[in-house]
């Protein structure tokens, strides 16, 4: 996992790697949040790019981090689910809440 | 039956991974499509996960994965010696999760059998939880 | 111990792969090298075969791979219920081997010696064979 | 498994894939040999280049089709084994009695 902010947006950018499953999401979660916390962003980009797997703890951790977003003001996106991560997505109905788009550009001028 | 396997270890979460990795790698013996991997992958990842954090929750077990594999049908079987369900019924409707705090969504069993053809769980409260899925793959 | 597991699975030569590839899946919890890693898929490889061509031969059994972590100390348990080795000395010298006529090079135990740190053979005649094989990978 | 054979010079190429192990050597032996009778080949080329691993079994195989094709008064010759193969050739001592080469042209060459 990597993280970038875009300061003059408020943007976080968490770039996730290979497979996010409950192992995972526990620090996942606890990370983004205290950078929420610590760089004062209210908006979150998920670049999922380079996920190649993603089971229902990922859903928790979206909805999760969408909750605390929604309550900042802000919004969260995610760049580029790869097809089994875009399949749990649209299981758990995510798409209806949160936007998708295929690049990071894109995802920026979302927001 | 063509070939069985079972697989035991520990319910520690890092062994997740490992153990739908196996899952994956047993499928392999079918020449799978993608697609149907990653199906697998996801529906044994959901029920592995849910024995370690549902059916042990701090105490700790090991957790059973068995493979069968019969024709082009491919059956596994997870198990724990964990609390057990109370209500499968209910555990089993999409969103209802026991464990909200832990930002579980309930949609575990929605994605086993989603992904598999059929699903079937056993449970006996204090005994564990034993579930059984399988899927017929395409012929290739 | 770190973490442990156990798979049990039909003596069936397409599981070689199978095994092989669930022993480096257990591995990478380690975040082995490459290196590292194809060794040990390369030893286990040697020990699963053994067990299903030379242990069992013609008659259906179970092969056992069992996975220990202890710090960066893997260690890794074949073992069969199949014929038993007479004679353990000569069975691990470089090029004996068993079964010429079926082209085994008898470099396998060799294999196993090499690229593990150490490797223990037991084996009762009529009982089966026990191989354990350790190793302790770099610090990263 | 691919085999293409290069008629005026009696060789045939078998270009292996994946893994090589005691399962797959069963198959390869016996489709070797047969095309070797079938098409009059007398030298045998092993390219190793797609082939990502290979235990003693694999020994086993380039030893017996080695002696088959000394018999016939060719040669074998190995190409561009990946380092997890071309370590277990090395510890049999294949490469004191079979060429190593890292393209087939120079393999063609050596015949
Ligand atoms: N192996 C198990 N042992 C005990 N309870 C379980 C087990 N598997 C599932 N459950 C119960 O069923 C509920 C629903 O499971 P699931 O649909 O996978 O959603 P989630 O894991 O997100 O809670 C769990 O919250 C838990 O209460
Ligand atoms: N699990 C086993 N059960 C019975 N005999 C075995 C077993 N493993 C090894 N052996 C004996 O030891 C010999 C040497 O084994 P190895 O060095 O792996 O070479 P290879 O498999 O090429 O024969 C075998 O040929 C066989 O006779």
């Amino acid at each position: 996992m990597r993280m970038k902010l875009i300061g003059q947006m408020h943007v976080l950018v968490v770039e996730m790697e290979e497979e996010l499953d409950h192992h995972i999401a526990q620090n996942v979660r606890e990370i983004i949040d205290k950078e929420l916390k610590r760089t004062n962003a209210i908006n979150l980009v998920f670049d999922f790019r380079n996920l190649s797997f993603m089971d229902s703890s990922g859903i928790g951790v979206i909805i999760g981090r969408y909750k605390i977003v929604k309550i900042l003001g802000g919004s969260v996106i995610i760049v580029s689910p790869q097809p089994q991560v875009r399949r749990i997505i649209e299981m758990a109905g995510i798409h209806k809440i949160i936007k998708i788009t295929n690049t990071l550009d894109n995802a920026l001028k979302m927001v | 039956m063509d070939n069985m396997m079972k697989l035991e270890f520990l319910n520690k979460s890092n062994n997740e991974r490992f153990a739908r990795t196996v899952a994956a790698a047993f499928a392999t013996i079918l020449d799978p499509t993608l697609e149907e991997l990653s199906e697998i992958k996801t529906a044994v990842s959901e029920a592995v996960t849910n024995a370690i954090i549902h059916g042990y929750e701090d105490s700790t077990g090991m957790v059973c994965l068995e493979g069968r594999i019969d024709g082009r049908t491919i059956e596994f079987i997870v198990s724990d010696r964990g609390k057990g369900i109370e209500d499968i019924t209910q555990a089993m409707q999409p969103l209802f999760t026991g464990k909200p705090e832990m930002e579980r969504s309930g949609m575990g069993f929605t994605i086993m059998e989603t992904f598999m053809d059929s699903i079937e769980v056993e449970s006996v409260l204090g005994g564990g939880t034993t579930v059984k899925m399988s899927k017929t793959l395409k012929d290739r």
